[in-house]
């Protein structure tokens, strides 16, 4: 599988992901810039990763300009097609905004920027992003947002259960998934979810930046493992 | 402006803030507030063409509804 | 479009207005040898401002160490510092204030402030990858400090979130004397190839000089208000009291700038930061020893009918000068469009040591740059200075009068709540401090944070420090142990102290008091770096931090950088296991002056500097610098703000473990 | 609403997309719209009291500039 990164003005930490799908996951890796027309060698059978930052500085709304530049419809075409599609903090709400992921992600209920190791519990096996997982250990996957207050009408809300496209809940230490555990007032503690045919995720929890031992926590990897391992597995 | 379904907690922060300085408030919401000029020969056209750009960027309307009035 | 130029008569009136004395006023006429041009008088006013030219500190500011086999580049010569950090690399970083302009907008001031800092480190060449801050604020129970505290945590979690760069440690402190004045400190880290860096100077005759980023607009500029009585009500030509910060331009502006410095066609770069086109026009030509003609009209403008002096003394942020090799300048345009930022030809480089200003090819300034900058022409004064008055007061507070308490659960309840002293969890979780995944420290805390670094396995290891109270109450003793702290911090994370740039925040200098402490608390601070080997590689000065009443505390805020050789060695602070040994390290003595605990529960609000020896304090040093190597400790962590009981109070909670203290009675 | 004369970093990024869209709309300024329900006995009390939250509270004299309407 090989890895495309894309660059929008305001990025920044696509640096992050080109550093751990490359050196970390020894993956080829593309980069994609944002006027760019064309996703270069990528096939369905590749994954594109849209990482957090501030695209466009996140005016008017996080990701509501970002949807708009040329190489988000090759990205929705890829993702139509099948291709792999994994959005990232600033990424998930491109996505959202894009609408390749249902709901949308709003300021956090307590109005401040908020940047701390965050636990967080698989809830399906049923992806790709997903499938190592072990359901009843939670990760310890580090936030960074200001708006990561994922909301979705009750019907959407309804449709997300019934299609298990629920991937991660915030919990605590032990795993439970409670009011004092939501970082930011997320709906059900909803920390990331993927689309209905199951080959776009988005979550607002940084897995690049827990990939390394030198960094002290390496549970973000298994994320990667888990996506590649479908492939080679 | 927010849905009225959504909780705003922005609305609900300054509505706090304004009962400890004594104003009985209620319902406070806050949104954004977009104004800018366009060139259209008509003020169907001026409307036509701010609702288009509403449709494409300005708005979103999983959380948000919009108003807004065009004037020559 | 023309715009009518307004040049007012000028005299002694208009430049005592701009802030000039009578003497400045006549040295302009005897160089420029006849009565300046308006635009000109404003050129000088800025130039020698005390913020440009340092004029009243510049005397002193020489003598602190600056040599050092590291230095690749000496305090004053560039933008920042910089200093070889081995395997090919260099690290340049500096710390800057911004502390009247959060007084003003606390949101907009931190953002700029933080903008500004970055600037000094990406124009030259190098890409930031640290942010630190030291912020001072008075009483926290004040409503106008909470309201100070908010923005400018705010301002700052926005600009340095947005443009990705990681804030990674700082300090709070809350003291009275801050009260109506805080103090913003920002300080970036960055690293650059040996060999890649970039120079703040103009030279080859012919050579296009650009102007690339935001555009420019009226902002923050003061004191010349009354030369533009001609203000149409018409908002377009007011002049906006505050200076807004865009860090999605200045994310664009990093990346296109050290795109455009691989294509080798850039010969000279600076950022504008105070005084704008002004300062980085002059200072660059001064040292390439070269003139320059600027079309004033060719500045891309944000606002209408700006006039000449206005567009020279803007503040408007993220704009950077650059002087490009002739005929490359295709290759720059295109730099600068792939990122959809202005890019505008606005001179070019000429013979000679003369400055030309045009608005539409009428001549309105002309001056000479070397007798502007610092280092040339710019005054320097000694200003006077006499000992404290309150000297007195502190010296007859005597350690026999205070009570030994009888309530120990109680006092320590009130030290562990004592904001100086409680955790800073509620400022720096608003920070995003993992952007750039080198952060190492991260998961593994300790008294100074770890940078690791992609390109070796070596850390860079940063701290900012100073304790305001003990050079209020010592200037010399203070400034001596500001530096420790922040060579200890270094030290107890198992890393060589390396290098420092420091922010002088005083009060008015032409207060011999406040003089006497800035002269002394620099001698402290020289002293010290030679004695841990830092040479200062730059800074900056603040004065005129008071309040109606007094000056603030002297605050020599420290920026220290050390270097680690393996990330995997750095020495972290908590306990890590049960049973084993604590170890104070130096000896214990009955001195509690100037403590935390003094100040706030004795309410003794002067008292001496504690007691502190520099031979003492490297030979504490040196040890614990053994230990780590030889691996010896499990975990290390100073003793500051606090005492003993906060110290080891701090180790036990990290390691989630407890602790159990014998004091011989 | 932004002072005119102060940059509106928000507003220029948006104006830059709206063209990117190929609406050629110009001066684009974003600010805040707040709504909120007071109780008065009358218009100006009404007017008065708003006039009080706005200064002690809701408006940045330093940034913004702000304009209200009443309505029962």
């Amino acid at each position: 599988m090989k890895f495309g990164v894309v660059v929008f003005p305001g990025s920044n930490c696509d640096a992050d992901v080109i550093h751990v799908c490359k050196e970390v996951m020894q993956c080829e890796t593309r980069v994609l810039w944002h006027k760019d027309t064309h996703l270069q060698d990528l096939t369905t059978e590749d994954c594109i990763m849209i990482p957090g930052g501030f695209s466009y500085g996140d005016y008017l709304r996080c990701g509501a300009i970002a949807r708009f530049s040329p190489i988000m419809e090759k990205v929705i075409e890829h993702a139509n097609k099948g291709g792999y599609v994994f959005g990232i903090c600033n990424g998930f709400q491109v996505l959202c905004e894009s609408h390749l992921l249902p709901g949308a992600l709003l300021a956090n209920n307590h109005q401040r920027f908020i940047c701390q190791n965050q636990y967080l519990l698989p809830q399906t096996n049923n992806t790709a992003l997903t499938q190592q997982l072990d359901l009843t250990t939670p990760l310890n996957i580090p936030i960074a947002h200001g708006e990561g207050r994922y909301f979705a009408d009750a019907d959407t809300l309804k449709m997300l259960k019934q299609n298990d496209q629920i991937l991660f809940k915030y919990c605590d230490a032990s795993g439970n998934i409670t009011e004092a555990a939501n970082p930011n007032g997320s709906i059900e503690n909803i920390a990331g979810i993927c689309n209905v045919n199951r080959n776009v995720f988005g979550m607002m929890p940084h897995p690049e930046r827990c990939a390394e031992s030198v960094l002290g926590n390496a549970d973000g990897k298994k994320l990667f493992e888990s996506l590649l391992n479908l492939v080679y597995g | 402006m927010p849905l009225k379904e959504l909780l705003d907690p922005q609305g609900k922060a300054v509505e706090h803030s304004l009962h400890n300085l004594g104003f009985q408030a209620t319902n406070v919401r806050i949104g954004k507030h977009i104004t800018l000029k366009i060139e259209a020969t008509s003020q169907e056209e001026a409307t036509q063409k701010v609702e288009e750009a509403c449709k494409k960027l300005l708005h979103n309307p999983v959380m948000e509804y919009y108003e807004f009035t065009v004037s020559a | 479009m023309s715009i009518k130029v307004h040049q007012p008569a000028v005299n002694e009136e208009t430049a005592k207005s701009l802030g000039l004395l009578s003497e400045e006023y006549e040295k302009i006429q005897q160089i420029l040898g006849r009565i300046p041009t308006f635009t000109e008088l404003s050129v000088y006013a800025v130039m020698w401002s005390e913020h440009c030219s340092y004029k009243n500190s510049i005397k002193y500011l020489k003598k602190l160490p600056r040599k050092g086999k590291a230095l690749l580049v000496e305090a004053g010569e560039e933008n920042a510092g910089l200093v070889d950090i081995g395997d090919g690399w260099a690290c340049a970083f500096k710390i800057e204030s911004h502390n009247h302009p959060s007084a003003v907008e606390p949101f907009q001031g931190a953002a700029t402030g933080v903008g500004g800092i970055s600037r000094d480190i990406f124009t030259m060449g190098a890409r930031p990858i640290a942010s630190l801050n030291s912020l001072r604020f008075g009483n926290l129970d004040n409503k106008r400090t909470q309201h100070l505290l908010k923005g400018v945590v705010k301002g700052i979690s926005h600009y340095g979130n947005c443009f990705g760069v990681p804030t990674v440690a700082g300090e709070v402190y809350f003291d009275d004397c801050y009260q109506v004045n805080p103090l913003v400190n920002a300080m970036s880290v960055g690293i650059v190839k040996v060999g890649e860096t970039i120079s703040a100077t103009s030279e080859g005759v012919g050579n296009p000089i650009y102007i690339v980023g935001a555009s420019t607009g009226k902002d923050g500029i003061h004191g010349a208000t009354f030369a533009s009585e001609d203000l149409g009500e018409d908002a377009e030509d007011k002049i906006p009291s505050v200076q807004v910060g865009d860090p999605f331009t200045e994310k664009l502006l990093l990346e296109a700038t050290l795109e455009v410095i691989k294509t080798g066609a850039v010969v000279g770069m600076q950022d504008m930061g105070a005084a704008g086109i002004t300062c980085s026009t002059n200072e660059m030509s001064a040292k390439g020893e070269h003139g320059m003609k600027i079309w004033l009209d060719k500045v891309p403008t944000r606002q209408k009918n700006m006039q000449p002096f206005e567009i020279l003394l803007s503040e408007s942020q993220e704009r950077m000068l650059i002087v490009v090799q002739k005929g490359k300048e295709k290759e720059v345009e295109a730099v600068f469009e792939k990122w959809d930022l202005h890019c505008a030809i606005i001179g070019e480089v000429t013979e000679g040591n003369l400055v030309q200003y045009y608005m539409n090819d009428e001549l309105v300034a002309e001056v000479p740059a070397d007798t502007l900058v610092l280092g040339g022409g710019a005054p320097v004064y000694d200003r006077s200075y006499k000992q404290p008055s309150y000297h007195s007061k502190r010296d007859n507070f005597n350690i026999n009068t205070i009570s030994l308490p009888n309530n120990y659960i109680e006092i320590t309840k009130q030290l562990i709540q004592n904001p100086n002293i409680a955790s800073k969890r509620f400022i720096y979780k608003q920070y995003d401090s993992m952007v750039g995944i080198n952060n190492a420290s991260t998961n593994k805390p300790s008294d100074a944070t770890v940078i690791r670094l992609k390109e070796s396995n070596k850390g860079l290891v940063v701290t900012v420090d100073c304790n305001s109270r003990y050079v209020h109450a010592d200037a010399y003793k203070g400034g001596a142990i500001a530096v420790s702290e922040a060579a200890r911090n270094i030290v107890c994370t198992g890393a060589k102290p390396v290098a420092i740039t420091n922010c002088l925040n005083f009060g008015n200098p032409y207060d011999e008091e406040v003089y006497w402490n800035f002269v002394h608390a620099l001698k402290g601070m020289g002293d010290a770096c030679l004695k841990f080997d830092t040479p200062v590689t730059g800074g900056n000065v603040s004065f005129y931090n008071q309040s109606p009443n007094r000056a603030v505390n002297p605050t020599p805020t420290i920026g220290m950088l050390g270097l680690i050789d393996n990330v995997d060695d750095a020495m972290t602070l908590p306990f890590k296991k049960e049973g084993d040994i604590i170890y104070l390290i130096g000896t214990c003595r009955n001195d509690i002056s100037s403590s935390e605990y003094l100040v706030h529960h004795h309410k003794v609000e002067l008292s001496p500097a504690p007691h502190f020896d520099l031979e003492e304090e490297a030979t504490i040093q040196n040890a614990v610098t053994n230990l780590i190597q030889n691996k010896l400790i499990a975990s290390a962590h100073d003793i500051s703000e606090g005492g003993l009981f906060i110290a080891v109070l701090e180790s036990a909670m990290a390691g989630n473990l407890g602790f159990e203290i014998n004091t011989n009675p």
